[in-house]
């Protein structure tokens, strides 16, 4: 019954309705955007009353939040971070710096798109996005996970390759120690 | 027979650590043998970046180096460039100036409100103050246009001057903030349990405050009246009647008290500023800042921020291009030199209270 | 441990009553928008109509954000470069910066902040096309009060009214080094008054240098397309300045002003040649002749010798310049300076022949057959007469004559009471001279003050020199006594109607509003025109003269490929500047052509 | 506070007669000594002259000149008195003494300057690394380090942009106005 | 044969009783804390979409056979014991009479004290096997916490095992029916005691130090994630449940209907929730000896009221 194509679509909307409205945060605030976060999880914004909550540990979170600049440094325990998450999982872009670089387009330390070492599935405009502009990212990120559009984690599994040839690039020595995917 | 240590990695990805950074510990048991800071994730190069800019455009870059606390850095820039250039600044503008700065205070303060009972896992005042400093950022939003990075004070002056009836609600929020300080005083203060958390713990011996180069309420825990607020005072604190408080202890107890006291001198400082608020000018208009050519010469100014003194150090070399810029941040000191000596025998879970306490924030340490 | 501390215990129970209050949690975010603060800078706004393209927003930009791009149906014109801010959201910080340097106020942020979207290629924003209804939503505007563009001018230290109509001492004292720097760099470098200019002069890279403190480079700079530019930095009609960008909301930059500090640091002629250090090409044999040695023929010879031609000047009078030395007044521009510029000029080869009249000392066809190519820049020397009743009598005379004699030291009976009539700088100038000599002098206008085509700063000093105006008065008649001596002038007051085809306003007279102005002196200042004479029929036919100038391609080449021509005998707009731009054009074909 | 300045300046001159002091306004009392006198200066004016508070260590990079500079910024809290300690270094041969065991957290300055600068502090014991990983450049920090040309080497910028136009060349274009090579360096 | 079927359907039914009860208690109490942090809370069904989406994770990851040991124990441990509770008090109809008790037997007391323990001693080796040195700290602490509450705890029941000789929570129930009082008014100290070991057993603040976020990111379930977490998370809610439930039947005589259980067990459950709220967090050691000092007082003072009366 379960391999019937219906009753697989049928159970995939259900599980979609599920996952976009219980997210969980993972809570590495990777760049000055996470000042913002707290506000959003307490109580003026409260995005607990739409499913989002904190998760202290990769292997738990759903969503990881980039908020704002990766530093180099940084960039390798994101993607080993990332790694960790189980899928389906998602990543979210927080203002100017994950698009194009943002202020620190010229700073030798901070990568400027993101979307060379990471699917990212929703971005955020603002330098930093204030709260209000943080949860219409989050719901709109519910809408694309309700339509099944959100799937991220199958694009950097097909195109692994060309993902982890541009972690190399910036991370000669780090990435190349590392097993891939394996943590 | 000696027991094997372990080492756990504080961070970076960890939601015990303030701001993304690390601390390497290697424990036995519960109890810490050594620790090494390691940070660097959140370096930006700022001051590289201001290299390149010109005297304006750099001063968008400062309001980032500390993101809970954005004001001082600010100050500290446009006081730097001022005290090369030679420009005045209005009465006004100093007062607005000294405004922002305590309004930032008591944001950083609740925020640190927050931090530090999130450490010892009291979320309920967190979730209070975090959402209680909002209505000072709205306050922020409305003087400035930006809730977090305010980039508001340049040299010269401030950005733009007081909105209509901002005064007024900036009393009403005073008004209802001492209200709820009543309210964390029962929760957090007045707690059994927070006490035996925080007394005696952390201690910042005084005979290493010299070496380490200690400041702010850390400072000021240990029983040493020092602000830079009266020591070399700047804007028009000596114009202004307010306390220092003072704490013996030394321990996250007595910071903690030093903290819950400035808030409310800050809250004072306010009224008296709304009161004395002169009338006129708040901005002294410096050149087209295309063209704006600061003379040769160096500045080392500080402020005092919610954490303790930062100082800033400009330097012109005659050209519409800083030379040079580099700030210390209060944590620059206070989170590598000073938590690695103070963290070996400590207690595994108050790591992340020690921290908090002794006011970390990462992106000041890396820049 | 065991004690059990009781109040430490209960009072925090005490935060349980907050179970009972209303949460303060803003319920209907995400889906209602929370209005933002009224000085919220949110996503960018640029209102199109406004805007001209400066791109200061650009240059200011720290992050790089802002692209100047050309957008469909946005058309450059003057003062308007034609191209409009584009904002990389992924880049900006909304700093607003950009709004605050904005000169026009065309450019500001908005209330809205929120967009969201799952393609990174879909952050580059196009102010005001992007968010048209966007001018409701305005939040960070800079007002003229909160630019950070310096709106005012420097004021140009200038003689008292009443000092300066002793003498004919220069009104304007120029600028200091203090006055001149921060005058510079009131500048944002936008270029866009480079194209208004004639001669395109490097205007934002000279201002810039006066900026950065570098003189010299300024004046070489200068130099590169304009032999007289202290010339005209004190006389220039400077176009630049409407156009500036600046301008939209205050004064422009002084320009002119500007220009004539940097060229005065260089206060002589071997000065001037030592920094501009010009570098001159061998001599390749080809000869070029030049008719008058007004602003066109010396640019024109300048640089043709500069490029190593042997060139010649044929002029009239006993001092070159042209209407430069003879139609200006000596208080706006004294012969030492253009003395100082033209030996300049001949300190690099330029010969001139001076009292050579064309046409009576040496025959056109000479020097046509004895050059390889002729540049005429013969200006205008004659004025249009009044041509009202009485126009013949004694004290009825042209303003550009009377100022021509003046120059030229000789004596005028205009007794004391003089009528000039007309509008221009002409006029002016003539009224302001005459002043000087005591005369209580009238200008009769026939439109509004403001319609005068006369710089507002001369109109302004001649003003404070006590210069009285008649705006709205046409003249119909001129009065005068038994000896032919004049004795008035009746003019007709006139009501301004507005142009059916949309063009400016006409004065039409009120019938019976004659009304008589008593006056010794009558000058016409309204218009010049050309002298032709020289030209022999043969040549008079190929060359082309049509409407009273002669007929160039945009090479400044007539009929006749051998002869080229410019300055007000070519032109429409008659002004040094334009002169020089068609003498620098000239030369650059001249080049061309020779070096076929 | 004049006064105050005077004596200090009188006293330091005495121990360390090669210092030279220039004049400022304020509280601000400015030094340059050679760097060999570094530690014994420094640890002369903690120990005996009250400036007990170290607030700040800058350096910069003076290219033009060869030089490094480190500017040791001291805070006595007694006397309210604000010193600028001016130090050069040869670019060519960076060496210091390190200053840790006077004030602790030197170490961590000394750190950042070993890295960003590139100066070696003779004796300093701390962990190779601080901020950078894996840096295979020149230091980041001097001046002859371009992080544009750097960025545009390791990352991307986004696409989609390259239809930017310059507003001087457009009119220059559009004019038909040669703007000379010299006079480029003035255009924005 | 019947019977057994019976037994079955019950057996099955109470376990998706106190799946429900259980996550639905823990939805409250995040809407509650929620309230008392001055927002709104999250809707009081948002554990069941949580645990629905965790259980739709496409991709876990484990770490060895042991490392199933811990979701599985935890597992066993609260469906054990809460097959082994009486869920309704006997009474009223016969049918009614026989409802949810299950497998209770004579002597299932001291089966519970030994089971409850069963748990993290799983989670333990799972956690060992991780790797994650997280997760063996929090293991060690949670172990060290365990023998600080089950000291109180056992005196409790020890107190009231002398009291009436039996060491069947049936028997207990039929007492307490029978003499109409109920033992938390019988044996006050032994109820008190019990609480007070009630706070650490369900690791709300201030003896939440076992899985404390800003200490251990999550503890012993730090490196589980997607349907290990699920069947913690349900085996949690049920295991919840199950001890709220000892707690009714052994003090607040039991209940005879599913409201009247509700009821109880929520009020029971608002103590430690509530004390929590307000509460930073004990460490390891602090929370040990405060279970050491006045709950253990308490269960002496218990043992002697049972021993003198």
């Amino acid at each position: 019954m379960y391999n019937d194509k219906n009753s697989k679509k049928i159970v995939e909307t259900i599980q979609n309705w599920a996952r976009s409205h219980s997210i969980w945060v993972l809570a590495y605030g990777t760049g000055c955007g996470a000042i913002e976060i707290s506000p959003t999880m307490t109580s003026r914004y409260d995005a607990e009353r739409l499913g989002f909550r904190g998760a202290a540990t990769p292997r738990q979170a759903d969503v990881m939040l980039i908020t704002g600049y990766l530093t180099v440094k940084t960039v390798k325990r994101v993607v080993r971070v990332y790694e960790q998450m189980q899928s389906p999982k998602y990543v979210v872009g927080f203002g100017s710096c994950t698009i194009n670089g943002g202020m620190y387009y010229d700073s030798y330390n901070t990568i400027n798109l993101l979307d060379r070492y990471l699917p990212v599935d929703v971005y955020i405009n603002g330098c930093m996005p204030r709260p209000e502009a943080v949860l219409a990212g989050l719901s709109k990120l519910q809408q694309i996970i309700r339509e099944g559009n959100a799937n991220g984690a199958e694009k950097y599994l097909e195109n692994l390759a060309w993902y982890k040839e541009n972690q190399r690039k910036i991370a000669p020595n780090w990435i190349a120690k590392a097993p891939d995917l394996n943590w | 027979m000696r027991e094997k240590a372990t080492t756990i990695y504080l961070g970076p990805q960890h939601p015990g650590i303030t701001g993304n950074m690390m601390v390497r510990l290697k424990v036995i048991g519960d109890t810490i043998v050594s620790a090494q800071t390691e940070v660097g994730y959140l370096h930006r190069a700022f001051e590289k970046l201001q290299e390149r800019r010109n005297w304006l455009q750099g001063f968008t870059l400062m309001c980032r180096f500390c993101v809970p606390e954005s004001d001082p850095m600010e100050n500290v820039y446009a006081r730097s460039v001022e005290a090369i250039d030679g420009r005045e600044v209005p009465e006004r503008g100093k007062y607005i100036r000294v405004m922002v700065l305590e309004l930032a205070r008591i944001a950083t303060q609740l925020m640190w409100y927050a931090g530090q009972n999130g450490s010892l896992g009291l979320y309920t005042m967190g979730q209070w103050s975090i959402g209680d400093r909002d209505y000072i950022l709205d306050l922020f939003e409305e003087l400035t246009g930006g809730r977090v990075y305010h980039m508001y004070q340049w040299p010269g002056g401030v950005r733009r001057d007081l909105p209509e009836g901002f005064t007024d609600k900036v009393l009403r929020t005073l008004d209802y903030l001492e209200k709820r300080l009543k309210d964390y005083d029962d929760l957090m203060f007045a707690n059994s349990i927070f006490q035996k958390r925080t007394q005696g713990v952390g201690i910042v011996p005084k005979e290493n405050i010299i070496e380490h180069g200690v400041v702010g309420p850390v400072l000021r825990g240990a029983g040493i009246r020092s602000d830079i607020r009266i020591d070399e005072p700047y804007e028009v604190y000596d114009k202004l009647d307010f306390e220092i408080p003072t704490q013996e202890g030394s321990d996250i107890w007595a910071r903690a008290l030093v903290r819950r006291a400035e808030v409310h001198q800050s809250i004072r400082i306010i009224r008296q500023v709304i009161d004395q608020m002169p009338s006129g000018e708040y901005f002294n208009k410096f050149p087209n800042p295309l063209k704006w050519i600061v003379p040769a010469g160096d500045a080392y100014v500080r402020v005092e921020s919610g954490r303790g003194e930062v100082g800033f150090y400009a330097v012109s070399d005659g050209t519409i291009h800083p030379r040079r810029m580099h700030l210390r941040g209060a944590a620059y000191v206070h989170a590598i030199t000073l938590l690695e000596s103070i963290l070996p025998g400590q207690n595994i879970a108050d790591v992340s209270a020690i921290m908090n306490s002794l006011g970390t924030c990462a992106p000041e340490i890396e820049r | 441990m065991s004690f059990f501390d009781l109040q430490g215990t209960l009072k925090p129970l005490t935060a349980l009553k907050q179970f009972g209050k209303k949460p303060h949690t803003l319920k209907d975010i995400p889906w209602k928008k929370r209005e933002a603060s009224d000085r919220y800078r949110g996503l960018h706004f640029n209102d199109l109509d406004e805007c001209i393209g400066c791109g200061n927003c650009s240059t200011i930009c720290q992050n790089a954000a802002i692209d100047m791009i050309h957008l469909e149906g946005i058309e450059g014109k003057k003062g308007d470069s034609g191209l409009r801010p584009r904002v990389d959201n992924g880049r900006c910080c909304w700093c607003a910066l950009c709004v605050e340097v904005c000169p026009t106020g065309s450019l500001s942020l908005t209330k809205d902040y929120i967009y969201v979207t799952e393609d990174p290629d879909a952050f580059l924003w196009t102010p005001g096309v992007d968010n048209p209804d966007g001018a409701e939503r305005k939040s960070f505007v800079s007002d003229k009060d909160h630019s950070l563009n310096d709106f005012n001018r420097i004021p140009m230290p200038e003689l008292e009214g009443k000092e300066r109509v002793k003498s004919f001492a220069e009104v304007v004292l120029g600028y200091n080094e203090q006055q001149a720097r921060e005058e510079a760099s009131r500048c944002i470098s936008c270029g866009i008054c480079t194209e208004v200019c004639p001669d395109h002069m490097h205007i934002p890279e000279y201002i810039n240098a006066i900026a950065s403190g570098n003189d010299k480079d300024a004046v070489k700079i200068i130099y590169d397309n304009n032999p007289l530019p202290e010339m005209c930095g004190k006389v220039c009609t400077r176009r630049c300045e409407d156009v500036c960008a600046i301008a939209t909301r205050g004064d422009s930059v002084a320009i002119r002003w500007l220009k004539r500090y940097a060229t005065e640091t260089a206060a002589t002629a071997d000065l001037t040649h030592e920094i501009v250090n010009p570098e001159i090409k061998e001599a390749n044999g080809k000869t070029v002749g030049i008719i008058g040695a007004g602003p066109s023929g010396l640019t024109a010879a300048y640089y043709l010798a500069l490029r190593g031609y042997d060139v010649t000047i044929y002029e009239a009078s006993a001092k070159a310049g042209g209407a430069t030395m003879y139609g200006i007044p000596k208080y706006r521009l004294p012969i030492e300076s253009l003395d100082k510029q033209i030996g300049y000029i001949q300190s690099i080869g330029v010969k001139i022949n001076f009292n050579t009249k064309v046409g009576k000392d040496i025959s056109f066809k000479e020097i046509y057959d004895k050059y390889d190519t002729v540049f005429m820049g013969v200006g205008f020397p004659d004025a249009w007469p009044l041509g009202v009743d009485g126009d013949d009598a004694k004290g009825s005379m042209q303003a550009f004559r009377y100022l021509y004699m003046i120059n030229a030291g000789d004596k005028v009976d205009i007794g004391d009471k003089v009528v000039v009539v007309g509008g221009g700088n002409v006029a002016i100038d003539a009224a302001r001279v005459s002043r000087r000599f005591g005369a209580e002098v009238t200008i009769l206008y026939r439109r509004r003050v403001a319609d005068m085509p006369a710089d507002w700063e001369e109109i302004e000093g001649a003003e404070d020199e006590g210069v009285h105006i008649i705006p709205q008065g046409i003249p119909t008649k001129i009065h005068k006594d038994d000896k032919g001596h004049v004795t008035g002038i009746e003019y007709l007051k006139a009501k301004m109607v507005a142009d059916d085809k949309g063009g400016r306003p006409r004065p039409v007279a009120i019938e019976g509003s004659e009304t008589i102005l008593e006056a010794t002196a009558v000058m016409a200042a309204i218009g010049q025109m050309g002298d032709y004479s020289f030209l022999p029929k043969e040549f008079e036919d190929k060359i082309k003269i049509e409407r009273g100038r002669f007929v160039v391609n945009e090479k400044q080449q007539t009929g006749d490929p051998k002869v080229f021509a410019g300055g007000d005998a070519v032109n429409r707009t008659a002004d040094a500047i334009s002169a020089i731009a068609d003498g620098f054009r000239a030369c650059k074909a001249i080049d061309e052509y020779l070096s076929k | 506070m004049k006064e105050i300045k005077d004596k200090m300046i009188a006293q330091i001159k005495a121990v360390f007669p090669e210092a030279v002091n220039k004049d400022y306004d304020g509280n601000r009392l400015d030094l340059t000594v050679n760097k060999e006198a570094v530690p014994s200066v420094l640890l002369y004016l903690k120990d005996s002259m009250g400036f007990r508070h170290l607030s700040h260590i800058a350096y910069v990079d003076w290219i033009e000149q060869g030089e490094f500079e480190l500017v040791y910024i001291l805070w006595s809290p007694l006397d309210k008195v604000k010193l600028y300690v001016h130090t050069r270094i040869n670019r060519e041969n960076p060496v210091i003494e390190n200053i840790d065991m006077i004030w602790r957290q030197a170490n961590t300055y000394e750190r950042e300057i070993r890295e960003m600068l590139g100066i070696e502090f003779t004796g300093l014991v701390a962990p190779d690394e601080f901020i950078l990983e894996d840096w295979d450049d020149i230091p980041p920090f001097r001046k002859d380090f371009d992080t544009l040309e750097y960025v545009n080497r390791t990352f991307w910028h986004r696409p989609g942009r390259e239809d930017a136009q310059d507003v001087r060349s457009t009119i220059s274009e559009r004019s038909g106005e040669e703007i000379p090579d010299f006079a480029k360096k003035y255009s924005r | 044969m019947e019977y057994i079927l019976i037994k079955v359907l019950e057996a099955m039914a109470t376990f998706v009783l106190a799946f429900i009860v259980g996550m639905t208690y823990g939805g409250v109490v995040r809407k509650i804390t929620g309230r008392v942090h001055n927002r709104l809370g999250p809707p009081w069904y948002q554990n069941f979409i949580d645990a629905f989406k965790l259980f739709s994770k496409t991709r876990g990851i484990h770490h060895g056979a042991m490392h199933f040991l811990g979701a599985a124990f935890l597992m066993v441990t609260s469906v054990v014991s809460l097959m082994i509770i009486p869920i309704l008090a006997p009474g009223g109809h016969a049918w009614y009479n026989s409802w949810f008790t299950n497998l209770n037997f004579n002597g299932d007391l001291i089966f519970l004290i030994y089971i409850m323990t069963f748990g993290p001693l799983g989670m333990a080796m799972g956690a060992g096997q991780t790797g994650n040195p997280n997760s063996s700290i929090g293991v060690t602490r949670g172990l060290s916490q365990m023998v600080g509450f089950e000291i109180p705890w056992v005196m409790a029941l020890v107190a009231l095992m002398i009291t009436y000789k039996t060491t069947s929570i049936v028997d207990f129930m039929n007492i307490q029916r029978e003499t109409g009082t109920w033992l938390m008014f019988a044996n006050p100290f032994a109820f008190i005691a019990a609480v007070l070991a009630m706070l650490g057993m369900f690791r709300y603040s201030p003896f939440d130090i076992v899985g404390a976020p800003t200490e251990l990111a999550s503890g012993p379930v730090s490196e589980n994630g997607g349907k290990f977490l699920f069947t913690m998370m349900s085996s949690g809610s049920v295991f919840t449940f199950a001890k709220l439930v000892l707690y009714v039947d052994l003090f607040m005589g039991g209940a005879n209907n599913l409201i009247m259980l509700v009821v109880k067990t929520f009020l029971l459950y608002m103590i430690p929730v509530l004390y929590g709220i307000v509460s930073p967090r004990y460490r390891t050691e602090q929370a040990v000896r405060w279970f050491w000092g006045w709950p253990t007082f308490i269960g002496l003072l218990a043992i002697l009221y049972a021993v003198m009366f």
